[in-house]
């Protein structure tokens, strides 16, 4: 299965390629591991990889895998859902709104060009101030919002297409 | 002088209102809840003797609006309010609305708040009372303020004049910052605490944060809890905090205990409060005072083994301060925040689909989490405090790491994993303190490669559906007219070797 | 004399797994649980480092089996074995066998355990150490049994003399019970400690139970950490435990101690041991040493600010005994066990369905539970212990009685409800404490009418859908073949009135 | 509807009357009372009830509800189920095990006649002993298990019949 880890491009290549019992060998990118898995009354488990024990949970949202290993906590996402948003040649074709919040100020307008990096949208949540900047260089198509509007988790704030400057991923890099 | 209280209305939310309704009720006080839409099926609203709606989720018209809590007050025959931290805390007009209702205020009074609470007051106050303060500017003017920088020389620290917590704080760096970061800190500041005034103030290079928690009756007395360390901050904000500050010496508390006490005295400082100050090697600068309680109080209650919510009560019906009991051991708290490490600090929101809270000896948590709990981007991000107590500071240490590594919350992106690492650290056990901590040590942090590993299985196993409920989010969404129930996992054919075994 | 230790098994389960490995962790040492088939999915084998099967469910063939458990040990490279208390911890063979495979028992040594662990054998040490006991005898022939029962007169009390904990002890109130009530005792001692020998001493009339926490090093230093008063108990086994014992004179206390101390002197005691005494009146009795930890040591902890644990562990490795620090304030524990006090304390099973963990200042929880743990009948019931500190007695009660009030357990029939009313009751804030209270004052006890009202209503919401997940025993059964899925509640029509307006 | 306390013979006779949003009137036996319900994020809720407010949970499992009221845990049973078990007119037909262990003796043979509160079965369970005694006078019909046997919860462990000597409760007392 291939999957992007949230607010990561690079795509994981993961496949489950035996199991027995709790036992299980997964193949990560190149490499192979033998993992097991012990279920917890909690509803977790352990899961023992080259002689360490991790404590795990997990649960199912309807476009995501949220996953805790210890204190770390994880969302996965299916990898289609990420080369959707590569579809343009960008690194993202839009600016998505990573949380819930009210736009305080919008830096550009349709049809400007922006460098990777360029500040684009702040929005306030929860007292703080999020600056949201292009990811790489691109061509402003269109500006979704406007300043004081309030905007959901995953809004597209702003569309982008590839800046006739820019030379453009092919590929997304791969976690090894 | 005494006037005994029946029912104090909490005017909070969160974590702070839960904790401050338990020792209420200890106290022997009838509780209520005050609660914004957002916050309808929140703890502190099932915790309390009392719920009252006060507006919608936007906190100024709920938790900002004194005229609502005021009424709220009233209609319910609360005799007595407390303002938790952040909010309407530190505003004076909030203390004065409060005594114009005979309501007493769990705080000091207006004048002493109008006077401390702000920044530029509260220094004017310091120098006069020969205690040592980092030079600065109200920032009211942009030429004054731009003289005063070319005087001190960059970096420059921009803060609220009224706040607190380290909203609206911004470091300047160099002369063609200074003007936006005014900007941007006004707004923040407006926002927050309703008060705009910007205080700009000289930058130093690696202090330390050393406050005194301080104690006043309405009978003059005025006492010192010890000290804590608050300086591993992350934009500004801390996230871990101590009791007693490793290395500091005899001297240098003694010293900064009698800076705090001679400010106090000159304030006739009442109720709970906080002084702040940097120390930079052998010189310490008064940096200002939470007229207020703090949100690492715990470190003080585990190492005295008091109730400074209760000792906040007594003070505020007239009762006199007992003599604090002698401190006794080491305590750590750090602050989890809805907030993502790896993406700078950004914040997070969701439903909590399951939380481990760690237990046993000498460890403390302070939450309205539980499972199923939402968090709104509505308000701060703080899910909880995990403080830990040991005989010595590497006993609590380990503690702490300890029960981090027994903690998991899943469902809202926090900073467990981080704080975690921070805390096991060489540069923090250690106790390499300063200002500077997590840009020194902790700057591009990301989870370890033997986790993401681990995580990447436990999604192959939550993805075959071996592991984890079935959340209410996914399977209770009613779909759109013509869609189908498909899963996009059900396309990851490797994964359902695993589910078609069960 | 020095023995670093490396890595520890614990030898048993539940609760006190859990917060051994949480002290063995801090203490710097790799963990390791064992685990009979019961308890695959329990919380101590997914918190250790390393978790090894060791038999079935059944007590006998796992966790009091010596030769699986030193083998297990032997396995993993154990080179230290914590027993908690019950299962195999006070015999001296398991102790002898640790040695024997070169692994540290950490408890007292096995000649200690043997002479002092057994009620008979410790008593003679008392004797001779000029501390005063209750009249006993050895119940091993029925005459002089009878004969002895004639010269003190009833009521008697049984007991297994290699036990502990009121397992297998009986009230004899007259000479017709005695011989089925040696029968049944004998019996319950032989099934819990694999020693049926029985014990019979006279019945005090309102003794209080108090008991010292004693350490004592391998260099032979020996120190006391005060004193518990036990006297709360159901069915002999201790429910509500604190430190100190409310009203007990200086003087008394003393005098308790200094027999204590001299007990261990003469036992050549080392590591972890608590004396159990009777007072009564202006007189006290040496009962018997519990030569392990005791369930009830949290309150100990909490007043001395250590951990007997960690104490423990640093005694078997050789180290110093630490001079113990000043007791701070007071603590009260409860033990929430799986059982119906309404019903005489019948035990229940079941599987966690919702539980709330009561947090903040001064409260801690120690439990192996979470939502989801299953209680099965092959183990004690003890689900947790629920200690509150406060600076003194009345603080600590009122946490306590708070905390219990946040607690809630669905799914395993508890005593939660009762430890709160017992907890909140004036006898027991007037500290009118006896081993009889419980007889004296909450005997037929039942749930408040207010309370079952709103039981009542809340199964109404229940049933109409409106609170509680679909919890996993119900949905996801088979169902046998040809049985409708219908729910009895489906005839329930007047409450699908909650359900329609969904 | 009618129900019964696991445990306790006695009906519970209950009913919603009438409901407006979470305010609802319910009529319990002869008395009638008002309960507003605020549900909480947990799962959980508030009950006020005559100006208290009572912290509780539920739960449904396959053949009762579960509840807490604060740290209270009361389970209740559809009042069929007791129903069935009064069916021959005794107070309970038959022995039941209340929870999984072992039956350590038994004390009756089949035929003999025993008084209300005459031990019947000692099961030993969590290191416990516990004995079950009679409700009511009764005959010994049938003796289902024998000593050192392992039983499940619910278990019948002895059949009873009406004791020609006793007088027979015609229904069980309700709660009012």
């Amino acid at each position: 299965m291939k999957l992007t880890r949230a607010g990561d491009l690079r795509e994981i290549d993961a496949e489950v390629i035996s199991r027995d019992g709790g036992t299980m060998r997964v193949r990560i990118g190149d490499r192979q591991l033998t993992a097991e898995f012990t279920p917890n009354a909690d509803g977790g488990g352990v899961l023992a990889i080259d002689g360490r024990r991790y404590r795990v949970f997990g649960a199912r949202r309807k476009d995501s895998i949220l996953v805790s290993v210890g204190p770390a906590s994880l969302e996965f996402k299916p990898a289609e859902a990420a080369s959707r948003r590569r579809a343009h040649g960008l690194a993202a074709p839009e600016v998505i709104a990573p949380m819930p919040g009210k736009v305080l100020m919008v830096m550009v307008r349709d049809g400007d060009l922006v460098e990777a990096g360029q500040p684009l949208v702040v929005i306030e949540a929860m007292k703080m101030e999020t600056t949201l900047a292009a990811e790489s260089a691109a061509m402003v198509k269109h500006v979704r919002v406007e300043e004081g509007q309030m905007v959901d988790h995953g809004a597209v704030l702003i569309e982008l297409s590839p800046s006739p400057a820019s030379s453009v991923r092919e590929s997304a890099p791969r976690v090894e | 002088m005494e006037r005994p209280l029946t029912k104090l209305l909490v005017a909070n939310r969160g974590e702070i209102a839960l904790r401050i309704i338990r020792s209420a009720r200890l106290f022997g006080l009838k509780t209520v809840a005050v609660y914004s839409a957002a916050d309808a099926k929140s703890a502190h609203v099932g915790a309390a003797d009392e719920a009252i709606a006060i507006g919608p989720a936007q906190p100024a018209k709920s938790y900002l609006d004194i005229a609502a809590i005021i009424a709220a007050a009233k209609h319910c025959g609360a005799d007595a309010i407390h303002p938790g931290y952040g909010f309407l805390s530190e505003r004076p007009e909030f203390a004065q609305a409060a005594a114009d209702a005979q309501i007493v205020f769990v705080g000091p009074r207006p004048e002493v708040m109008a006077a401390l609470g702000d920044k530029v007051a509260a220094r004017r106050i310091a120098v006069a009372a020969g205690v040592p303060v980092v030079p600065g500017i109200e920032a009211a003017e942009i030429s004054a303020t731009r003289e005063f920088a070319a005087l001190v020389g960059y970096p420059l620290v921009v803060k609220a004049a009224a706040g607190g917590g380290g909203r609206g704080m911004r470091v300047v760096a160099q002369a063609a910052q200074l003007e936006s970061a005014l900007g941007a800190a006004a707004r923040e500041a407006a926002a927050a605490f309703g008060d705009g005034r910007i205080f700009v103030e000289k930058y130093l290079a690696h202090p330390r944060h050393i406050e005194i928690q301080l104690l006043g009756d309405n009978h003059g007395a005025v006492a010192a809890l010890g000290e804590r360390d608050c300086s591993i901050q992350r934009r500004h904000q801390k996230i871990i905090e101590e009791s007693p500050a490793p290395g500091l010496s005899g001297a240098m508390r003694a010293k900064i205990i009698d800076a705090a006490l001679k400010l106090a005295r000159a304030a006739h400082y009442t109720n709970a409060g906080t002084a702040e100050f940097l120390v930079e090697g052998d010189n310490f600068y008064f940096l200002e005072v939470n007229a207020r309680l703090q949100v690492e109080h715990p470190v003080t209650e585990m190492r005295f083994g008091c109730d400074l919510v209760c000792e906040q009560l007594r003070i505020a019906s007239g009762g006199k301060l007992a003599e604090p009991a002698a401190p006794r051991g080491a305590a750590i708290e750090c602050r989890i925040n809805a907030e993502d490490p790896e993406h700078d600090f950004r914040p997070a929101t969701g439903t909590v689909l399951h939380l481990s809270v760690p237990g046993g000896p000498g460890v403390r948590f302070d939450s309205h989490l539980a499972r199923g709990a939402e968090v709104t981007p509505w308000y701060d991000g703080l899910l909880g405090k995990l403080v830990c107590y040991g005989a010595n500071r590497e006993e609590a240490r380990g503690r702490l790491v300890n029960a981090l590594d027994e903690f998991a919350l899943l469902g809202v992106t926090n900073n467990a994993a981080y704080l975690r690492d921070i805390v096991a650290s060489e540069q923090f056990r250690d106790a390499k303190l300063s200002t500077h901590f997590i840009d020194s040590f902790f700057s591009g942090w990301e989870i370890g490669k033997p986790e993401i590993d681990a995580a990447i299985v436990a999604a192959a196993i939550t993805a075959g559906g071996a592991m984890g409920d079935i959340p209410s989010d996914g399977a209770a969404l009613p779909l759109p007219a013509g869609a189908e129930r498909r899963s996009p996992w059900d396309s990851l054919k490797n994964f359902e070797l695993w589910g078609s075994r069960r």
